[in-house]
């Protein structure tokens, strides 16, 4: 385990203890960018540099800015007056920490996980593009399809009723 | 002129383009969408008509197989989807039928929508349409033929809801929309069961595909668990698509409620190219239909009985269209009878005939209807022989095609052709005594028709009082609308010559051969005995019509029916086309609405039920136990009984309509999957 | 002399102890591009002002130094020595944040651009995509700016400038695709090899097709407004929100703005050159003989004063207008060129795909832009009047 | 510990988070970045698993971390849509208020 590991693992879990447990929604959101850029860096980490950089355009581009903009929309921009748990909280966080011991001791426990150390795997853009384009193409046109759906779902769930339909 | 083949797919993508260019045109630019339409299928007909005189030079040359032309469309893993066009016979000649009908019907439709406000997205439709129709046509492959085939069921659905603001139109393009996909649904079950079994779709594809003798022999080896060869599965399957389609017993109820649509639409798809394209995927998948003599059976007997009951319930209906609309389910079940009983060249003759005089037939009908401003019910017209005398000729000519007058008409040798072979089938003799009176009740009712529209007096008055200076005088069609009536019945009248039993070039043309001229054939005992029993059933029937109708025409509109006066119980029958609309409402329709009311009930009376009684039956006890507390025992159980109440408000936060509740559900069920994974991994 | 940066940077780093080598060189690089393009920043504004000046009829800073050349200096110490004021109200941490955000991912995009022969800081597989990633994170930083300030002139010009570089992403991106498609690759570097050949004495720069010039035009546009240049400066709109999101920040921190943009129009006009105008490589055949660096600082410095120029003479456009030209004229033409270019790659090569494709290029914007005045989406201005 | 191991762990942690805050909080959009916090564990597992696992030359865990990240962009845009609509039926994003699925 590197350092650099560590540094990424700190800066990834702080960062999303703060976007889950701030006060202030913008803040949230802000810290919530800093998670995904921190995931961005733990792929590079993991040479995978073609989903790092994809991971930083796609999420803290414009996930990020998206969340963003629905909080200013909902006027969640100020800090909440009232208490910022639900009533069951308790439940809630003890269930999140019961998933995290079992996963946890799963992995850790497990003896199928890979012992030696192999070679840094390539992953070209071109080899990338590649499989894209011919094994991976009906998963591709599907994604395409459902960004387009989602892209005209969207508009139409927030678009303003009131303004008759007509 | 081999460049023809790989570039078959110009065919269809000219009117796509076409379509795609008037699609994006403002509303008001009719003359650039009528051109563009037109244009596109002029060249579509030209390339057609090369790729007929390609196909037909072939045949001279000695060559019959099929061209194809196969590429790759993408990988898909280890496998890759290919595609691909054919031209055989069969493509040929309905690419020319399909081009030169259309482009008669788009020009038609130019007189006859010239006053509608969505005169461009009509032509966009139609052009669409078109583009589609040709689509199946030429497709080598099972699955692009479906795509093509579900494009046409959807522009079908446009058209026939053009005109959405009236509710019985959208009604009827859903139905049609509907109904057709139930079939559709088959088909596709058929198409994936046909590329499990050959791993392959293509029809022809040098000996690999699943129309040719290796694919075929596998699947008539192999049985299924059911009893009956994979090959007649298939087969049955896919039949069932072009029973949706071709509007064939028990699912054609959708065809006579498509005539909402507008006529030339009527004419163009629910006539001469869309249902015919059913009875054309039979005779494109004809070897594996071939395959199973039970397959033809069922092809058989579903055309003969739609043929009956279609010409019986068309006896008794008034709606001008409504009639051609039966007259139409009609033919397609001969058309279907005679590919089970006679091959692709007999169905496939029909169907060519068919397409031009029914398509002349509804045209003249729009013509009618365009003259007499809007009015459909063939009682309101009569003496229309006088006031549209065009039309009038024109119309007799498609009628006497349709019923079959000897000699002269196309309809008569079509129609010949397959009651002869009905003749010759070993099956059974049951269709070809059915299809003969169904020939004669089509005689029947086409001269009802055409006696109760254009004879007598003109009777859109109230007691037949006819106005002759009224500004609604029915008028004859201009001349856009008029000259390709004429084309039609010429086409109508002579088209039967290429097909004869002493010339039967079509026939041969079909069959990859050369036709002899042989009379010998023609005079023979038996042609002669059923021609002339044709000609009898024919004129039979055109005389019984006479009889009740023509010698005396209605004087007032409603006036009872000659039949009905005869025997009203079973024109009261026929009239409500035995009830197969009710029938189907208060079963199948009224099956699916109790379904989802029972659904509807189980989820809010007993899943959620069950979730709030448990609550309330808790609650309540914990009220019974509170008075009694209250009142008997006093405070001794006031812990208990808060005990239980809380119990009941656990069970009844279960469904408290909180996401996060049910998150948290979620996340519990996740935590004890792993263990169990875990767990099922340590045993 | 076409490679003398890169000679002295071994020299420099065989100073170095052999451990550290690694380290030292990437420091050394870092500190090139920074001085580098902190320099150039100083130069533009200066020509900014100047140039302005002239524009204007008038003579722009002339007291500092002679012809007033010391005044960035001036500026920077001014700036340096201010004092710093955060609002009470304001939220101090993102407050503080916000340039930051900005101004670091601005630099990092520097890396990808090859500035001369073998001259790019870092050479990755996926280059034009990191610059676009880092490039989003800026919209962020805007958005803290913005936010943070607690004003709502500065809130409405970060929702401005939001929209405003949303919008343009995607015709710039797409534009950009096209060179992408053309090459087969995201590597900067490869982009600028397969620009470096020559036709005859004309070179093979991607501006030279109809694709390419087209994509250019599309980029450039795109550029000035995701770096909130004029015609685009609505979110910093002096006359109508004062200064947009930074209104409330003074001193250093607004120097960082301002630097900050700056390097952002320097790092997207560096792209534009590396995608359409060859890189360093050099305009016609016989030119060769000068070094590769100074190709590309020229070609640079040329956009600048386009960009310049472009100020000095358009008004600033409306909102609507601009959200219209976005979306309605060059989010079709780009997605009209990658089509084209498609089509470019499959053609054979000869006069005829030139033609094909040229008329393929003008049809659409010719079509595109008759259609959009024709329906009044952005005609001319008009006028409301409170009173009316 | 393996490398691998410990990016299991992290991305385990960072799931137990997300899924935490989703379950804790009471404003909808928090609860959608806890969401989001899950698929990008998710994602994190894929890469490590390519990264070192048996078959690295395959890019199997790289393209479905790509169209993982296309879906949930997809599912971000119809989430936030949908709490926008949400919002202005309610005028609120507090969960606890919303509970029309209440049986």
């Amino acid at each position: 385990m590197s350092a650099g590991f560590y540094v990424i693992a700190i800066l990834i879990v702080g960062s999303a203890v703060a976007a889950m447990s701030l006060r202030n929604l913008v803040h949230c959101a802000l810290s919530l960018a800093v998670t995904f850029a921190g995931l961005a860096l733990a792929y590079l980490q993991l040479q995978a540099q073609f989903v790092g950089f994809a991971q930083v355009l796609v999420y803290v581009g414009a996930v990020a800015i998206l969340i963003v903009f629905a909080i200013l929309l909902t006027r969640g921009g100020d800090s909440e007056k009232e208490a910022i748990l639900s009533p069951g909280w308790v439940w809630g966080l003890g269930i999140a920490a019961l998933v995290f011991v079992v996963a946890g001791g799963a992995v850790v426990s497990s003896k199928l996980l890979p012992t030696v150390q192999r070679a840094t795997p390539a992953a070209t853009v071109k080899q990338i593009g590649d499989q894209l384009m011919t094994q991976y193409i009906l998963p591709l046109e599907v994604i395409g399809l459902l960004l387009t759906a989602a892209l005209i779902g969207a508009v139409i769930i927030a678009m303003r009723e009131t303004e008759g339909g007509q | 002129m081999d460049w023809i083949v790989p570039f078959l797919w110009l065919i269809p993508a000219l009117p796509l383009i076409a379509a795609g260019a008037v699609a994006v045109v403002p509303k008001n630019r009719k003359r650039f969408a009528a051109t563009a339409a037109i244009a596109s299928m002029v060249g579509s007909l030209v390339l057609a008509l090369i790729a007929f005189g390609h196909s037909l030079a072939r045949i001279k040359g000695g060559q019959s197989a099929p061209e194809v032309f196969n590429f790759r469309w993408f990988d898909l893993g280890e496998s890759a989807l290919r595609l691909g066009w054919v031209l055989d016979p069969l493509t040929a000649v309905m690419l020319v039928m399909v081009c030169l009908v259309g482009l008669l019907i788009f020009i038609y439709s130019v007189g006859y929508m010239a006053h509608d406000d969505n005169f461009t997205r009509f032509f966009c439709f139609l052009a669409l349409f078109a583009s589609a129709m040709l689509g199946v046509i030429i497709s080598n492959n099972l699955l692009l033929l479906f795509i093509c085939w579900e494009l046409v069921g959807l522009t079908s659905y446009l058209l026939i809801g053009f005109w959405f603001h009236k509710p019985e139109a959208a009604a009827a393009a859903k139905k049609a929309f509907i109904t057709t996909r139930i079939g559709d649904l088959a088909f596709l079950l058929g198409m994936v069961w046909l590329n499990s079994e050959t791993g392959t779709l293509l029809f022809y594809d040098g000996g690999r595909g699943c129309l040719e003798q290796g694919a075929l022999s596998a699947l008539m080896a192999r049985a299924t668990s059911l009893g009956i060869a994979a090959s007649t599965g298939i087969g049955l399957l896919i039949f069932a698509g072009a029973v949706g389609k071709s509007g064939q017993l028990p699912l054609h109820v959708w065809l006579p409620d498509a005539m909402e649509g507008p006529t030339p639409v009527s004419a163009l798809i629910h006539a001469a190219t869309m249902v015919a394209a059913g009875v054309f995927l039979v005779a494109r998948v004809y070897p594996l239909m071939e395959a199973s003599s039970a397959t033809l059976t069922v092809i058989t007997w579903v055309g003969v009985l739609t043929a009956f009951f279609a010409a019986s319930i068309a006896v008794a209906q008034n709606d001008i269209k409504r009639i051609l609309a039966y007259s139409t389910v009609s033919q397609l079940g001969f058309m279907m009878m005679g590919l089970g009983v006679g091959g692709v060249a007999v169905g496939m003759f029909h169907l060519i005939t068919h397409a031009f005089f029914k398509a002349l037939l509804f045209m003249g009908a729009g013509s009618v209807i365009h003259g007499c401003h809007e009015e459909q019910d063939i009682r309101k017209m009569g003496g229309l022989k006088r006031l549209m005398p065009l039309t009038f000729a024109t119309y007799m000519a498609g009628m006497l095609a349709l019923s079959g007058f000897p000699l002269l008409f196309s309809g008569f040798w079509s129609k010949d052709e397959i009651l002869h072979a009905a003749h010759g089938w070993d099956g059974s003799h049951g269709p070809f005594y059915l299809g003969l009176v169904a020939a004669f009740l089509t005689a029947f009712y086409m001269t009802r028709q055409v006696c109760q529209v254009f004879l007598g007096e003109h009777r859109a008055r109230a007691g037949g009082a006819l106005a002759a200076q009224s500004p609604c005088q029915p008028h004859e069609s201009p001349a856009v609308m008029t000259v390709p009536l004429v084309v039609l019945s010429f086409f109508a009248v002579l088209l039967g010559f290429v097909g004869t039993p002493a010339w039967p070039w079509f026939q041969q043309f079909l069959k990859g051969g050369v036709a002899a001229t042989d009379f010998q054939h023609l005079f023979s005992a038996e042609t002669l005995r059923l021609i002339g029993l044709s000609s009898v059933i024919a004129l039979g029937g055109i005389g019984t019509g006479w009889w009740f109708y023509g010698r005396r025409p209605l004087k007032v509109a409603d006036e009872v029916d000659p039949v009905e006066s005869l025997r009203p119980d079973i024109y009261g029958v026929l009239r409500n086309k035995y009830y197969i609309d009710e029938i189907y409402e208060v079963t199948f329709v009224s099956l699916n609405a109790w379904w989802a009311r029972a659904c509807n009930w189980l989820e809010f009376w007993v899943w959620s039920g069950v979730a709030r009684a448990a609550g309330h039956v808790v609650l309540g006890l914990g009220w019974v136990n509170r008075a009694i507390d209250e009142y008997i025992v006093n405070l001794g159980f006031d812990r208990g009984c808060e005990g239980v109440t809380r119990g009941g408000g656990w069970f009844s936060r279960l469904q408290n309509g909180q996401v996060q509740t049910y998150l948290r559900v979620i996340g519990v069920a996740l935590a004890v999957l792993v263990l169990l994974l875990i767990w099922g991994g340590r045993s | 002399m076409d490679l003398a940066w890169v000679n002295l940077k071994h020299w420099l780093v065989g100073l170095a102890p052999a451990a550290a080598q690694p380290w030292f060189a990437s420091l050394i690089t870092v500190a090139a591009l920074i001085g580098a393009f902190a320099s150039l920043f100083a130069v533009t504004t200066l020509l900014e002002r100047k140039g302005l000046g002239r524009m204007q009829n008038r003579y722009g800073p002339n007291r500092v130094g002679p012809f007033g050349l010391l005044q960035p200096i001036a500026d920077g110490v001014k700036s340096l020595t201010k004092e710093d004021i955060v609002p009470r109200s304001a939220d101090a941490v993102v407050h503080f944040l916000a340039p930051m955000v900005l101004v670091v991912p601005v630099f990092l995009a520097l890396a990808v651009l090859p500035v001369g022969r073998n001259m790019a800081a870092v050479d990755l597989d996926a280059g034009v995509l990191f610059f676009f990633a880092v490039g989003a994170a800026t919209e962020l930083a805007v958005f803290m700016a913005g936010w943070s300030s607690r004003n709502k002139y500065s809130m409405l010009g970060a929702m401005r400038a939001l929209a405003q570089m949303i919008s343009y992403e995607l015709p710039l991106i797409l534009s950009a695709v096209t060179v992408i498609m053309a090459v087969g690759s995201l590597s900067t570097t490869e982009i600028v090899r397969a620009q470096s050949g020559y036709w005859g004495i004309l070179p093979q720069w991607h501006v030279l097709t109809p694709w390419g010039f087209a994509g250019f035009i599309l980029f450039m546009i795109a550029a000035a407004a995701e770096s909130n240049r004029s015609p685009f400066d609505l979110p910093e709109g002096e006359s109508e929100i004062i200064a947009g999101y930074y209104i409330e920040y003074s001193g250093f921190k607004f120097a960082l703005f301002f630097l900050g943009e700056y390097i952002g129009m320097f790092a997207i006009s560096g792209l534009g050159i590396t995608l359409f105008l060859g890189g360093w490589t050099a305009p016609l055949s016989f030119l060769t003989w000068i070094p590769s660096w100074i190709w590309f600082f020229g070609k640079l410095l040329a956009l600048i004063c386009v960009f310049i120029w472009v100020r000095g003479t358009l008004p600033r456009l409306r909102m609507d207008q601009l959200m219209n030209f976005a979306w309605k004229f060059m989010l079709p033409l780009a997605l009209i060129n990658i089509v084209i270019t498609g089509l470019w790659r499959f053609m054979p090569p000869g006069l005829m795909r030139w033609a094909v494709c040229a008329v393929l290029v003008v049809g659409p914007y010719v079509l595109l832009g008759q259609g959009l005045f024709r329906g009044n989406k952005f005609g001319p201005r008009t006028y409301r009047f409170a009173d009316s | 510990m393996t490398p691998l191991a410990g990016y299991l762990l992290l991305s385990a942690l960072l799931f137990a988070i997300g899924l935490g805050g989703a379950l804790a909080r009471r404003n909808a959009i928090i609860v959608l970045i806890g969401i989001e916090l899950m698929l990008n564990a998710a994602n994190l597992n894929f890469i490590a698993f390519w990264r070192y696992g048996p078959n690295p030359e395959a890019l199997t865990g790289i393209l479905f971390v790509l169209f993982s990240i296309g879906i949930a962009a997809a599912e971000a845009a119809v989430g936030l849509a949908i709490i926008i609509a949400v919002y202005r039926h309610y005028r609120t994003t507090n969960l606890d208020r919303i509970t029309s699925l209440k049986g």
